[in-house]
């Protein structure tokens, strides 16, 4: 192969028939209040995490629903699980179990790796 | 004539499950860890003997925790186990007595009325028939209330009992039956041969005015030693495997094994100890006030039992701990649950071996400490250099309910103490809520990074506002510190006479939080406290018996709705006698119950914003003097 | 999908064509790389349809590439258009013909900013007359060559030869349209059709007998983007702006792209051989390419010229397949014989070659 | 016999506005002249199916309107447009495609408005793909019982476009429709509740949930329907070759750009100021506001009034509004018009 000095980029289009939203699935069964979310940021706003890193559930929330799951492997594990969030939630969306289920969602498609 | 072939179902029976208690024992104990081990063996030939039996006897005899709970309940258990316990002694005593010969089987003993149809027709004989019948009715009228309780628990004033598969619906049968047939085949024998006591005796005489007495006794005797064998027959694969597991735990809890973090025998010596009596079904607040009714500690160890996955169950629990302390067996629930937590779901193929899948996830997860990648990595180490006095760390919960941090922070000047607030910029999580969710090795990572903090300060002591961290930094911390709740310190410092508060002429009701009272036995130092600045109240609901506010991080799955009940319903509770404050000393719970505040509910305080209203006036105005003169003094002078 | 409805749309934007007398402005790109094109344009006005074109041989770049890579400043670039403006008026004409789509953005775009902004027209007459002592009217009409074409497609057709239709099976040759940005996107108005549904080159297409696929990446940018494809470490951004709209187009098996835009009909064009070339992969059907042609190469095909002096042999992904299909004739040993006579050397790695 | 009756009041508009007005004024006693340019009175209320928030029958509000306007003093002339309006020191000549009807002491402007012509936001694709179809048709294929898409099958995903033709500077709208929100989150529940298999996806710029029970629909919609809502303004629409409609948005929440195949787009049109409307205005010499909507005279306590004496205004042609405001507005108009005619009689009286 030549080599150009460049080459083709992934698009970061999130490509939603392509995507696999097994994960999202696996969430809406066992955690409803998930649909709930209005992305207010709330969680995000207020979460121990978010102050050392770049982790933020409202965006988490959505590349869940969207099946970005590279993305959510990437921050999913970032969380504390303190719970802050939970409390400050309007809509009453039991947070740290959707990230708890995530985290759960992802261990069973590798396949229960401890 | 000393046999008869009905006595061998009773025989088959017994000696089926002797061999296969004293097997099980074996295997377990075989399954102990060394030092497990070596704490029986002293234990055995020591103290924790004389004190096991006095609990055999107290406990699985005598049923007392159950007769403080519930006393119709604890006369049912007592009447059964005691009962039946006394049947046997002295039954063995009679045959050994007044039979033809000494040191007869225990069938002899058993059936003793069917060998020696005449004894008992006069003298002493007579009279110990007599005994013998009366405890015969005694552990009928038992027998009779378990059967009303199976059918109307709610008149033996329980509003749940624990539901039944089928091998437990047989063996309950075939216990129910043990006793009645036993009754009439008695009765029909004496009514024979004109023997027995007041109930046989009558009974029989009654019976055989009109009944061919000698014939109908034999199918009894036959159905009275058949029930018995059934039931030690089938004993171990039902609930009633507690009476003889019992015996074991007992012996392992007084000789001072614990449960400790993964599963071993005597882990499943408690799961098998259960009882499944459903006094922590009442107990669970979820069932109370949120009407879930399928994951309670009874319901949790029959999963067990059965080798269910009950993963999801163990974390639909608020590891309140109240179910803990009501439990007659006084099983670790909390720490099984744990084990359950932390060795996550059962794949498909391993749901059936429960047990075994335990021991592997737990050796797995130990490795996995080992070979174990980072996921904090974005915590960079905090090095604390102005060592203060104290060190206080609020925690996430506390920056919620930020009135708290603030009344310490004046309580720490007030008193003049060298202090830093450590995440006053917002906590690093202290680890427990990672616990909780049975993710013991991000926890790790976590407290080791607040343990290097920590460390750097070098601080004396160590006071936090949130049970939970203090819970985790009591249990999983190693600190060169004290650490202390707010509570606590507050009271030291109201001893050392460094704070001074005036008395509110309030009155105030308290709330125990689950982490700070149940689970660290801080229950005095908040009422102590209180006791200097305010006139408490007592509820029914203290100490051991105070309700969760169900906002309690233990619980994964809980809704906020339900979590709302709970609070709602414990806060009815609480605020039952008027008063003008509820304190509490959680900032969950205090959020939480606010929550559910109604328009009428009381101010809900921390102990610490109560006290900062109490820091007497003379405290700030000496400050305020110090500051500026006050005007008057000015007006002195110009005259 | 309903044809009257893009019909309605094509009616809104319907732009005022003249039909002769048009001052011509030459494109950077395409008289070096598709030479042919420029050439038969004019060969088509003067010659077979007798327009009146001209082309000033004093006329340079409109300098857009500068412009738009922030090196040529809009005062500059004004002043040059100016120039081009001052040398039509000099000869009379009122319609400008614009053989690029980049110059066509320009001009349109400056001669928008002069009637929004008086003070800028002022001041580049001023400009202009101290640099040139030149003084200039704002043209009549602004064209591209695409609309000159578009504007005869007609005439054309009637002097057919090969229609775009598989002469074996007779069925219309499915084409790929390609407007450049510039040529519409900035001002509709200005563009045959519009922005969203634009019909320059589908009028072209259908007059001539083919078929226009709407695939979903229509509208996508070639990946042009001047900036991205100056440096060489950003062309990968330009190259996955094709690939989006290869990988859209695949499916439908296209026999051709026609685009309007000297910058698309390149980079379309090697952007095929990079990507074959990196990840062996091509997006025509059985493993060849999509050839990319200009208007003018598809008009003179459709009429019969000989495809060497069109110019079609000067792009990456070669013609033969597509004319095979019309059934046009052509002889191999001639590609590559100059017009003098002499061999010119056969380029390496062509594809459908 | 009080002056009022013989007091004549052409009303412009048998909408929503127009009938309320129009029943309240004769229950006062004034002869009223009711000009409908449809066929049939009830204005725009006819094309729905259901109502937001409670998803009552829309019929049983077209009978309010029927029976508001079922009175002897008002006499209806449907099929009839007014072509100008001329006023004659207080008198108002009004002239319609039957004629002229004169000696008028009060108009009331109840002209509604006009839905966005979806075909300007060419990107959609509306009039060229199959299966872009607008709110109202939406509607109209509910009233049939029925939601298929143009190959007749039922359709597996449904994505509804909000904003088409409001808050959008591109076609000269800046204003806010206000109903769009509500009426998407409710047509999103009635395609769930018809069809149970489908999926919808609600394309929003901002949920404006202004109303009562507003918000708790689109909970409603999320907690027990599954309504999926991602935020972001649908950029273009294309057929792909199996003709699905592919939409493109930038999911702005995850701030990346999204595509998603669809089989059914429902634009949700906006309102606009009536063309009838705005031509009466002309020969009235009636202000204009930059919403495009009449211009009242204050904006707070004279949302009634025009910059003409004895011209008023009722419902959605000063701004969008949903049902419930049009009907407040129009009896609001009630009290205006007879404080203006008592005032006017004072004069004759002094």
């Amino acid at each position: 192969m030549k080599k150009f000095g460049f080459s083709s980029i992934k698009p970061r289009v999130i490509d939603y028939d392509r995507n696999n939203r097994a994960v999202m699935e696996y969430i809406m069964e066992n955690e409803p209040s998930f649909a709930l979310c209005i992305g207010c940021g709330g969680c995000a706003a207020t979460c121990s995490a978010a102050q050392f890193t770049d982790m933020s559930l409202r965006k988490l929330n959505i590349l869940i629903k969207r099946g970005e799951n590279d993305e959510v492997r990437r921050l999913m594990n970032k969380c504390m699980l303190c719970g802050k969030c939970t409390l400050v939630c309007p809509r009453g969306v039991n947070t740290r179990n959707v990230i708890f289920l995530t985290q759960q969602a992802f261990r069973k498609l590798d396949n229960y790796a401890v | 004539m000393q046999f008869d072939p009905f006595v061998i179902p009773f025989n088959l029976g017994l000696y089926f499950i002797i061999l296969y208690c004293v097997g099980t024992c074996i295997l377990w104990f075989r399954d102990l860890s060394r030092t497990d081990k070596l704490r029986l063996q002293r234990g055995f030939f020591g103290r924790p003997f004389v004190w096991s039996l006095r609990e055999i006897f107290m406990e699985s005899l005598i049923h007392r925790k159950i007769f403080k709970v519930n006393p119709v309940l604890g006369y049912m258990h007592m009447s059964l186990a005691f009962g039946w316990f006394l049947l046997i002694v002295l039954g063995t005593i009679e045959a050994d007595v007044f039979g033809d010969s000494h040191l007869n089987p225990p069938s002899k003993a058993i059936f003793f009325r069917f060998f020696n149809p005449e004894h008992g027709a006069e003298g002493f004989a007579r009279g110990y028939s007599f005994i013998m019948d009366i405890i015969l009715a005694f552990i009928l009228s038992g027998l009779m209330i378990a059967i009303i309780k199976r059918f109307w628990s709610r008149i033996v004033g329980m509003k749940k009992t624990t539901r039944l598969k089928t091998l437990d619906k047989i063996a309950l049968a075939s216990l129910w039956i043990i006793f009645p047939s036993r009754l009439l085949a008695e009765s029909f024998t004496c009514g024979a041969a004109g023997s027995g006591s007041f109930l046989t005796g009558t009974l029989g005489s009654f019976f055989a005015d009109f009944l061919p007495s000698s014939q109908m006794a034999y199918p009894f005797w036959w159905l009275y030693s058949l029930s018995v064998g059934v039931f030690f027959i089938l004993l171990p694969r039902t609930r009633y495997m507690h009476i003889p597991s019992e015996l074991f735990l007992i012996f392992l809890r007084n000789s001072g094994v614990r449960t400790g973090d993964k599963y071993g025998s005597f882990a499943e010596a408690q799961v098998y100890s259960c009882s499944s009596c459903g006094i922590c079904i009442d107990k669970c607040q979820l069932n109370s006030s949120a009407g879930i009714n399928n994951v309670q500690s009874a319901y949790f160890i029959k999963g067990l039992k059965r080798n269910d996955d009950v993963y999801d169950i163990s974390l639909n629990c608020l590891m309140c701990g109240r179910c803990e302390t009501a439990c007659p067996v006084g099983i670790e629930l909390g720490a099984l649950r744990m084990i359950q937590r932390r060795a996550g779901e059962a794949p498909e193929d391993m749901k059936t071996i429960w047990t075994g899948y335990m021991r592997e996830r737990n050796q797995k997860i130990r490795n996995g400490l080992n070979n174990y990648t980072k996921v904090f990595k974005y915590l960079k180490p905090e090095i604390i250099d102005t060592s203060p006095e104290v060190l206080y760390f609020a925690g996430c919960m506390t920056h919620l309910s930020p009135g708290i941090a603030s009344s310490m922070e004046k309580i720490f000047e007030a008193v003049g103490v060298n202090y830093l607030f450590m995440d006053q910029e917002g906590s690093v999580c202290c680890g427990r809520p990672l616990m909780l969710a049975g993710k013991d090795r991000e926890a790790r990572e976590l407290i080791q990074h607040n343990t290097s903090t920590i460390w750097s300060s070098g601080a004396k002591i160590l006071v936090t506002s949130c049970p939970i961290c203090l819970k985790v930094f009591t249990e999983s911390y190693h600190l060169d510190l004290e650490v202390l709740h707010h509570s606590q310190y507050i009271k030291t410092l109201i001893d050392e006479g460094r704070l001074d508060l005036k008395f509110l002429n309030q009155t105030v009701v308290y709330h125990d939080p689950c982490e700070l009272g149940r689970g660290l036995g801080i229950y005095d130092e908040p009422r102590e406290v209180l006791y200097h600045i305010a006139r408490c109240q007592k509820t029914a609901y203290e100490r051991e018996n105070a309700p969760c506010c169900g906002g309690s991080l233990g619980n994964m799955q809980l809704d906020s709705r339900k979590k709302t009940l709970i609070a709602s319903d414990a806060l009815y509770d609480l605020t039952s006698s008027s008063s003008d404050y509820l304190i509490t000393s959680c900032p969950l719970c205090r959020k939480t119950l606010r929550k559910a505040e109604q328009n009428d509910t009381p101010e809900i305080l921390d102990v610490a914003e109560l006290v900062v209203k109490a820091i007497s006036d003379s405290a700030r105005a000496e400050k305020l003097y110090h500051e500026e003169p006050s005007e008057e003094v000015i007006n002195v002078e110009t005259q | 999908m309903k044809l009257e409805g893009k019909k309605r749309i094509w009616k809104e934007f319907q732009k005022e064509i003249p039909d002769d007398h048009f001052f011509f402005v030459r494109s950077c790109i395409r008289q070096s790389f598709f030479p042919g094109s420029e050439q038969f344009l004019i060969k088509l006005l003067r010659e077979e349809l007798g327009k009146d074109i001209y082309e000033d041989p004093r006329h340079t770049t409109c300098t857009g590439i500068g412009y738009h890579s922030d090196v040529v400043p809009f005062e500059t670039i004004q002043t040059v258009v100016a120039r081009h403006f001052a040398l039509a008026t000099e000869r009379g004409y009122k319609d400008i013909l614009i053989s690029c789509v980049t110059s066509f953005g320009i001009y349109e775009e400056i001669v928008e900013t002069w009637k929004h902004f008086p003070e800028t027209l002022e001041k580049t007459r001023e400009y202009l007359y101290k640099a040139t002592k030149r003084e200039f009217e704002v043209p009549r009409t602004i064209l591209h060559t695409s609309d000159a074409v578009y504007k005869f497609k007609d005439e054309i057709a009637a002097r057919m030869k090969y229609p775009l239709v598989d002469h074996k099976t007779g069925e219309p040759l499915k084409a790929v349209e390609h407007i450049g940005c510039h040529y519409s996107k900035m001002f509709p108005k200005y563009g045959v059709g519009g922005a969203e549904f634009p019909h320059t080159l589908v009028g072209m297409i259908e007059s001539w007998g083919g078929k226009v696929i709407d695939y979903p990446e229509r509208r996508h940018c070639c990946g042009f983007g001047f900036r991205q494809y100056l440096i060489q470490a950003d062309r990968g951004y330009s190259m996955s702006n094709s690939k989006k709209k290869f990988e859209s187009m695949e499916p439908y098996k296209p026999e051709f792209v026609l685009a309007n835009c000297p910058g698309c009909t390149m980079f379309m064009d090697k952007w095929q051989y990079t990507l074959k070339e990196q990840e062996g992969k091509t997006y025509g059907v059985n493993g060849q390419g999509i050839p990319v042609l200009t208007y003018e190469e598809l008009a003179g095909l459709v009429m019969g010229y000989d495809p060497w002096e069109l110019g079609v042999q000067y792009h990456m992904v070669q013609s033969e397949p597509l004319m095979d299909k019309m059934g046009i004739p052509y002889d191999k040993d001639k590609k590559y014989i100059a017009k003098d006579g002499s061999k010119l050397i056969a380029p390496k790695n062509l594809i459908n070659a | 016999m009080p002056e009022q009756y013989d007091r004549h009041i052409i009303i412009v508009g048998a909408g929503a506005a127009g009938c309320t007005a129009a029943g309240q004024l004769a229950r006062e006693g004034y002869r009223i002249s009711l000009i409908e340019k449809e066929n049939e009175p009830g204005g725009k209320v006819i094309n729905w199916y259901q109502l937001f928030p409670d998803r009552r029958k829309s019929e049983e509000v077209l009978k309010y309107l029927r029976d508001e306007i079922d009175n002897p003093l008002i006499n209806i002339s449907l099929n009839t447009t007014v072509e100008s309006i001329v006023k004659e020191d207080d008198r108002f000549i009004v002239t319609t495609t039957r004629g002229v009807l004169t000696a008028a002491d009060a108009i009331l402007m109840a002209t509604g408005f006009d839905l966005f012509k979806p075909e300007r936001k060419e990107e959609y694709g509306y009039g060229i793909y199959d299966d872009v179809i607008t709110s109202v048709e939406l509607e109209e294929k509910f009233h049939s019982g029925t939601v298929l898409t143009s190959k007749g099958v039922a359709p597996e995903r449904v994505g509804i476009v909000h904003c088409v033709g409001s808050r959008d500077e591109k076609v000269g709208n800046f204003h806010c429709s206000k109903v769009c929100c509500v009426t998407a989150v409710k047509q999103a529940i009635e395609i769930r509740e018809m069809l149970p298999g489908t999926e919808v996806f609600c394309f929003y710029m901002d949920m404006r949930m202004f109303g009562p029970y507003y918000e708790e629909l689109y909970r409603e919609a999320q907690e027990k329907w599954g309504v999926n809502f991602i935020r972001g303004k649908v950029s273009e629409a294309s057929e792909n070759i199996e003709g699905r409609l592919l939409v493109k948005v930038e999911d702005t929440l995850a701030g990346k750009p999204l595509k998603m195949q669809v089989d059914l787009l429902v634009l949700m049109i906006g309102m606009e100021n009536s063309l009838s409307g705005k031509k009466i205005a002309g020969s009235l010499d009636l202000e204009i506001g930059i919403n495009g909507f009449f211009s009242v005279l204050d904006n707070h306590y004279g949302n009634n009034q025009s910059n003409q004496a004895g011209v008023f205004f009722a419902g959605t042609c000063t701004a969008a509004m949903n049902i419930t405001d049009t009907i407040s507005h129009a009896r609001a108009s009630v009290v205006e018009i007879g404080r203006y005619l008592k005032s006017k009689e004072k004069r004759v009286v002094l």
